[in-house]
């Protein structure tokens, strides 16, 4: 069936059926390849995106669903000052081996620092509770949102 | 999984024995039953409905008498659900124990779902199952009672003590078909207030 | 020689970071081809069955499908196995655990393709299984394998009835030593069997062109495995097949060997397209491999003045169905069940059992974790009973300066004391294990400390580097090494810049590729470091000796009197403003004289591991393993004595790495390392109901999230410089995970006084051991 | 007929109508559960009713009577942050904070998760222990049902065919009391192995409910009183009584004897925090 999706800013048409994911619709027709697929159960978090600003799992999102809904992928947020220094972040504190979990990372560290510009290590443990990493061990990860976050403030401050 | 069950019977084991492989019999005991037809003296055909969870599923099984003895029965159960998103094999067997009341009837049956269904929620799995078969226990042995002995009073419904907990030593294992809930609801347990 | 390039000793991020934080990197379920196909396989719904037929006439029949493979497109005689070729490429004749492979199906699209893998019917004689690895060792117990004893071996494996292979090493005279010994601890432990689960699944992606051949992309850790496991399994030359790397999300060991590139190769070769298989996350718990559970009896002798004497172990491990690395884990587990102690009196044996469940191989620490989580357990007991310090008594013990390793290995780098003094001084432990007695019960949260040391090697068979230098004078390096994350590229590139004094901009590193790379055995047992990064710095060495060699004609002087100068230069010594530019001498070399200046180097890591003047072998698969990284470990763990629930609030890891190339990429393997050994310390279990895998899910498979992180983990470098090492590097992969398990082990009995000797150390199993103490009502 | 497709009914009586129309149809909330079933092809309903567009069933409200009227629609993330759950109401709050992880709770609702009923969930013994009642809206019309009648067994609740859950209404907090979840689980975001809703009001008078022992979750007029009067034996009477009706399950998040054991565990956990006074 026939859907416009707003995926990034921009009306996308898509084919969905009812049981179509929006993880699958994003990967299989639009060639959006950050989101993963890591589980399909919504527990590991290489699905997430950001849907009308908070975080969300792309696996447990039907297509149907999403309609009228802003969905932003990294793709889209690539060049966002925030998300420019969430990347250089995690690039300067190793906060990635392999990768696969670092799209849904960054996604989740987005929304947060968009809504709390001064987290502590213990809100930021909280918001990426939903993200599972198996090659860092979590602590790089951590130190490199805290410390996007203090560039981002003083950037701000500037 | 393993389920089991023992309950007794005021009639002698080899009068209940003819009973077991009553197709129409078993039928009425099994809940969610919808079809059983016997395709040969050791073969049968069901369709059994479960619900749990908000899933329905249609099992198609092929159970398979393939050991008996005087006094117990083997047999396997092979079948799959929705078009065989799942597997389920089973291996029962019932003994039949001649005791001072009349006979003590013991099932066992161990129990492995593959597929869709087999991969979510075994604790839940194992504690439908062991109530499905209490309470397929209890629809037979009313049943038997009532077939073997109308004069006789009837006997007190025995309490059905879950077998002891120590397994039995893995014998060549056969089956009896399995029934599930067909969504009626159990007995409320729990909240009383 | 002025060193104005720093590569070695920098913390450079990673050089594939760009694409990896703007979600650009590729990985095997990203790769996508015209008219690709998708696969899906069918599942064995039974431990052990013979297969008797398969009717495809349904599946063949849907729309969309294009091909279907069984057992019957695979010819017996051809097997796999890294130690024992006793595996098809996927069932054959017999399938011998719940969830193997059976047969895969190609179709225009993944939903056509389940659909038609749920119509194959396959017809099976169910016979008896054995899924206990104790059980399955017992005279009588149901054969996996009806012909084990046939199948080609890589070395004497013992392998008979259902012994997949059987080792024992042994040094001095253990019998003899136990009289001598004033305490004796004995204990059976078990560890459990553990899923890899790095969150990217299992997938191959399969080419096939109009010659017939095959190029094939899949999550790997070696591509040169997966080319010998593909050819070996289907009966290929090596010709046919190109093996190519996207990049992986992590493998831990769980994509060392085969997972579905065999089937895939065979399906695509049927349907002559292309065709893509991506495992879902219950089918990659369910098919591929996982952690060898242990059973585990050790017994330890020591003198009244803490001097350990003597050492027995014997270890049953659970194979699974197939060989795959199990006699790999088996010899290396008994070398290193010592720990690094000088224990004079050591006989360890043990085997590997076939059984009907699936296949247990490599996975980090490569049975390490399991035999320490014993070891280190009885030198703390020891301690105990002498009433001795848990670090004073290991002190005594533990080897130094060139205290040759159990079995006789020379050890030419150790830097275990500085490593155990650091965790010691870091962590308080003196002061904190003194309060301890004054701590007395503080409400339900008992604190405790514990202590573990542990070794690991880096090493292992062969690998090669060709260095290349291109006209503008930078240098292509090709290793063929993957980098699964761990960040080999990067630490290759910094080695390679280093050796030649360029910045490693100058530096481009090749896709791991069976058509154009040199040998490279593998992403495993923590060895591409050390034994790439060897392989890399000879190469580089080449290419000096060339650029030098034309210098020397350009210049008009004795290559004698030429040196490397930082920046890509060669110059006269002690005349600053005589040099060329490695773009003036590689544009000769291309467009005049000598040709493109290439340097090469191969080697297999050639240290023996066994002296037999100090010991006895019999059935150790490699003769020639690795040089020692050393490890020490203090955790703080709190034990909450109503729930017997297990946290760690902080841990200090000190690692003995030889010379940190990247320390960042170090210390990232060392909180990597210990979170993982978190996971197998307290809340990862796989388990079997029956023969069936019962959690095969993440819902119900727990690995430890942002929670679970202490709040304090401290990862400390001790550079110890290993003179055989790349500019003195040693490994790091896996050491962080060996002593974790052991070291909260001992935290717990520190905290409440139980041992407890199973994992994981679950809030129920520790509950239990209060309660069986009386420490918890 | 046969219902398809995805419908978006913007009314209460729409959705119900829809679902009424065929027995397959389910009405999907956040879908954090429904759609991992359908991933896993578990559930295959031809269609779908989205509660998303119904404003009725939208967030949290001081209700009439000083109780507190959460819509069915309200995600974790609400609930788990509302000003309105105070005092006793807190222990909404705190299981709300606990369910699953960050991003789960920005999908999850409240109505979709009870309607599930699985033994492992966190509101159901929160829900108990609050007095709270579910509104269900079916095709005769509405009916208010207590927490305690709506947790029948194990995936059961009091939901007939094609009924859906309207809100959910909690008691007039005791601003001066204190309420709590307390959640024992393998690791962070996990099902509860076992877990403990309490409120306990300023008077003392304490009501608690045990979840994760059993098909629903575990209260007893009895307990509540033993507690409420309070005294050293209280806890382990009381502990005794819940595990008495306890019916856990076996599987990999614990036995059925550790559950049992943590029974009177938690409720000592439980009751010590919030004699506290503050709630948590």
């Amino acid at each position: 069936m026939k859907l416009e999706l707003q995926i990034n800013g921009e009306a996308a048409a898509v084919e969905a059926g009812l049981h179509d994911t929006l993880l699958t619709v994003l990967r299989d027709q639009l060639q959006l390849n950050a989101a993963k697929r890591g589980c399909n159960q919504g527990v590991c978090g290489v699905c997430t995106v950001n849907v009308d600003g908070w975080p969300a799992r792309a696996c447990l999102s039907l297509a149907h669903g999403c309609e009228g809904a802003q969905v932003r992928t990294l793709e889209g947020l690539n060049d966002t000052p925030r998300m420019q220094a969430l990347q250089r972040a995690f690039t300067e504190a190793g906060a990635f081996q392999c990768g696969f979990c670092t799209p849904g990372m960054l996604v989740a560290a987005e929304a947060l620092l968009a809504r709390e510009p001064a987290p502590d290590a213990a809100a930021v443990k909280q918001a990426l509770s939903g993200n599972l990493c198996r090659c860092t061990g979590y602590l790089k990860i951590v130190e490199a949102v805290l410390a996007a976050a203090a560039v981002l403030r003083q950037e701000a401050a500037a | 999984m393993l389920i089991d069950g023992q309950f007794t019977v005021a009639a002698p084991p080899q009068a209940l024995m003819r009973h077991l492989f009553d197709a129409r019999l078993m039928a009425e005991c099994l809940p969610g039953c919808e079809a059983l037809e016997q395709l040969d003296p050791d073969r049968y055909r069901a369709v059994v409905g479960v619900a749990l969870a908000g899933v329905k599923a249609r099992f198609e099984l092929q159970v398979e008498v393939v050991r008996r003895e005087e006094l117990a029965v083997w047999a396997t159960t092979r079948g799959e659900e929705g078009g065989n998103a799942s597997q389920l094999q089973a291996d029962n067997r019932i003994t039949l124990q001649a005791v001072p009341e009349g006979t003590l009837l013991r099932y066992e049956s161990e129990v492995a779902v593959t597929g869709r269904l087999g991969r979510f929620a075994l604790g839940m799995m194992k504690k439908k199952a062991q109530a499905l078969g209490d309470e397929f226990a209890a629809n037979l042995q009313a049943r038997l009672a009532a077939l073997e002995a109308p004069a006789l009073a009837p006997v007190a419904p025995a309490v059905i003590e879950p077998a002891a907990p120590a397994r039995i030593a893995p014998l060549p294992w056969w089956r009896v078909f399995w029934n599930w809930l067909t969504g009626r609801r159990l007995p409320t347990v729990g909240s009383s207030r | 020689m002025s060193h104005f390039v720093q590569a070695v000793g920098a913390s450079i991020p990673q050089l594939d970071s760009d694409e990896k934080v703007t979600g650009r990197a590729q990985y095997i379920a990203d790769l996508w081809r015209p008219g690709m196909l998708h696969a899906a396989i069918v599942q064995s719904p039974h431990a052990h069955a013979r297969i008797r037929g398969y009717d495809l006439q349904a599946a063949l029949a849907l729309p969309g499908v294009r091909a279907i493979v069984t057992g019957d497109d695979l010819d017996e005689r051809h097997r796999m196995g890294a130690f024992i070729k006793d595996e098809p490429g996927f069932a054959k004749g017999k399938v011998r655990y719940v969830g193997e492979i059976v047969a895969a199906v190609a179709a225009d699209t993944e939903a056509i393709a389940r659909a038609a893998a749920r119509l194959v019917r396959v017809d099976y004689e169910v016979l008896p299984a054995v899924t206990d690895p104790e059980a399955a060792l017992q005279p009588g117990a149901p054969l996996v394998h009806d012909d084990a004893a046939s199948y080609v071996k890589v070395f004497d494996a013992g392998t008979q009835g259902n012994v997949c292979s059987r080792t024992r090493l042994s040094e001095g005279d253990a019998a003899a030593a136990w009289a001598q010994c004033d305490v004796i601890v004995e204990r059976r432990y078990q560890t459990q069997a553990q899923a890899h689960l790095s969150l990217e699944p299992c997938g191959a992606l399969a080419e096939v062109d109009a010659q017939g051949r095959i190029t094939l992309w899949s999550a790997n850790q070696s591509v040169f495995r997966v080319q010998a496991n593909v050819c070996e399994s289907l009966g290929l030359p090596m010709t046919r097949l190109r093996c190519q790397t996207p990049r992986v999300g992590a493998g831990f060991g769980n994509k060392m060997e085969a997972h579905v590139q065999p089937v895939l190769v065979r399906l695509a070769m049927k349907a002559r397209r292309t065709v893509r298989l991506i495992l879902s996350r219950e089918e990659d718990f369910e098919t591929v491999r996982a952690r060898h559970p242990f059973v585990i009896r050790m017994k330890t002798g020591a003198k009244r003045d803490g001097t350990l004497l003597a050492r027995e172990v014997e270890l049953i491990l659970d194979g699974g169905a197939y060989g795959d690395d199990s006699p790999g884990v088996l010899g290396y587990a008994l070398l290193m069940n010592v720990g690094p102690y000088n224990i004079p009196h050591v006989d360890a044996h043990g085997q590997v059992a076939y059984t009907h469940k699936m296949r247990f191989g490599a996975f980090r620490g490569f049975g390490v974790p399991q035999v320490t989580f014993a070891s280190e357990q009885q030198i703390d007991e020891i301690a105990q009973q002498l009433g001795l310090d848990p670090i004073e008594l290991r002190r005594r013990n533990l080897k130094t300066g060139n205290d040759p390793w159990f079995c006789g290995q020379q050890v030419a780098s150790n830097g275990l004391t500085p490593c155990l003094a650091m965790v010691e001084h870091a962590s308080g432990w003196q002061a904190a294990r003194a309060a301890r007695a004054t701590r007395g019960a503080q409400g339900d949260k008992r604190i405790g400390y514990g202590v573990a040391t542990s070794a690991h090697i880096g090493g292992l068979l062969a690998s090669g580097a060709i260095v290349r230098m291109l006209e503008d004078g930078s240098v292509l390096l090709n290793t063929g090494a993957v980098d699964i994350g761990q960040g080999s590229n990067t630490v290759l590139t910094q080695i390679c810049a280093e050796a030649l004094q360029i910045a490693p901009e100058q530096v481009a590193i090749a896709s791991p590729d069976t058509d154009g790379s040199p040998y490279n055995w593998g992403t495993t047992a923590s060895r591409v470091t050390y034994v790439a990064g060897r392989s890399v710095v000879q190469a580089a060495a080449e290419v000096e000796k060339k650029l030098k060699q034309h210098a020397s004609e350009m210049l008009e002087c004795a290559v004698e009197d030429l040196e490397l100068r930082a920046g890509g230069r060669v110059g006269l010594k002690g005349v600053p403003g005589r040099e060329l530019p490695f773009a003036a001498i590689s544009g000769r070399a291309h467009w005049a004289a000598g040709g493109p200046i290439i340097g090469s180097h191969s080697w297999v890591f050639d240290q023996k591991t066994v002296d037999p003047k100090r010991a006895v072998a019999t059935g150790l698969p490699f003769q020639q393993i690795g040089i020692f990284s050393f490890t020490a470990l203090v955790v703080e763990v709190e034990v909450d004595t109503l729930t017997g629930k297990v946290r760690v609030p902080r841990a200090w890891s000190a690692v003995d790495v030889g010379r940190a190339i990247n320390p960042q990429l170090v210390t990232g393997q060392i909180e990597g390392a210990f979170v993982q050994g978190l996971g197998f310390a307290l809340t990862e279990e796989m388990v079997w109901d029956g023969a069936k895998l019962a959690n095969p899910t993440l819902m119900d498979y727990k690995i430890p999230t942002f929670a679970e992180l202490p709040e304090v983990l401290k990862a400390y470098i001790v550079e110890s410089h290993e003179p055989t090492g790349p500019f003195g590097a040693k490994s790091v992969g896996e050491i962080g995970m060996n002593a974790v398990a052991a070291a909260i082990a001992n935290g717990v009995a520190d905290a409440v006084g139980v041992r407890i000797d199973r994992l994981p150390m679950s809030g129920e199993r520790v509950l239990q051991a209060l309660q069986q103490a009386g420490v918890a009502a | 007929m046969a219902l398809t497709g995805y419908h978006r009914p913007a009314t209460v009586d729409e959705a119900v109508a829809l679902l009424a129309a065929d027995a397959e149809a389910k009405p999907i909330a956040g879908g954090a559960t429904l759609v991992a079933m359908l991933n896993a092809r578990v559930v295959e309903p031809p269609a779908l009713v989205s509660l998303a567009g119904i404003a009725e069933l939208q967030g949290l409200s001081a209700a009439a009577d000083g109780g507190v009227r959460i819509g069915a629609f309200t995600r974790h993330r609400d609930t788990a942050a509302s000003p309105l759950l105070t005092g006793t109401l807190a222990v909404l709050r705190s299981a709300a904070g606990q369910i699953a992880n960050a991003t789960v709770r920005n999908m999850g609702t409240i109505g979709g998760s009870i309607a599930f009923a699985d033994p492992g969930l966190d509101y159901p013994p929160a829900l108990v222990a609050a007095s709270a009642e579910v509104e269900i809206a079916g095709s005769d019309g509405r009916r208010r049902v207590p927490a305690a009648e709506f947790f029948i067994d194990w995936y059961t609740t009091a939901l007939q065919p094609g009924e859906i859950v309207c809100a959910v209404h909690l008691p007039p907090a005791d601003a001066q009391g204190a309420g709590l979840y307390v959640k024992h689980a393998r690791v962070a975001g996990d099902y509860a192995t076992a877990s403990v809703a309490i409120c306990r009001r300023a008077s003392g008078a304490i009501t608690v409910a045990v979840g994760g022992c059993g098909p629903a979750p575990l209260a007893s007029a009895e307990a509540d009183a033993l507690l409420s009067a309070g005294g050293s034996e209280a806890i382990a009477r009381a502990g005794a009584l819940l595990q008495a009706l306890a019916d856990p399950l076996d599987d990999v998040r614990g036995s059925a004897d550790y559950r049992r054991a943590l029974i009177p565990r938690l409720l000592q956990r439980a009751v010590q925090a919030c004699a506290g006074g503050g709630a948590a």
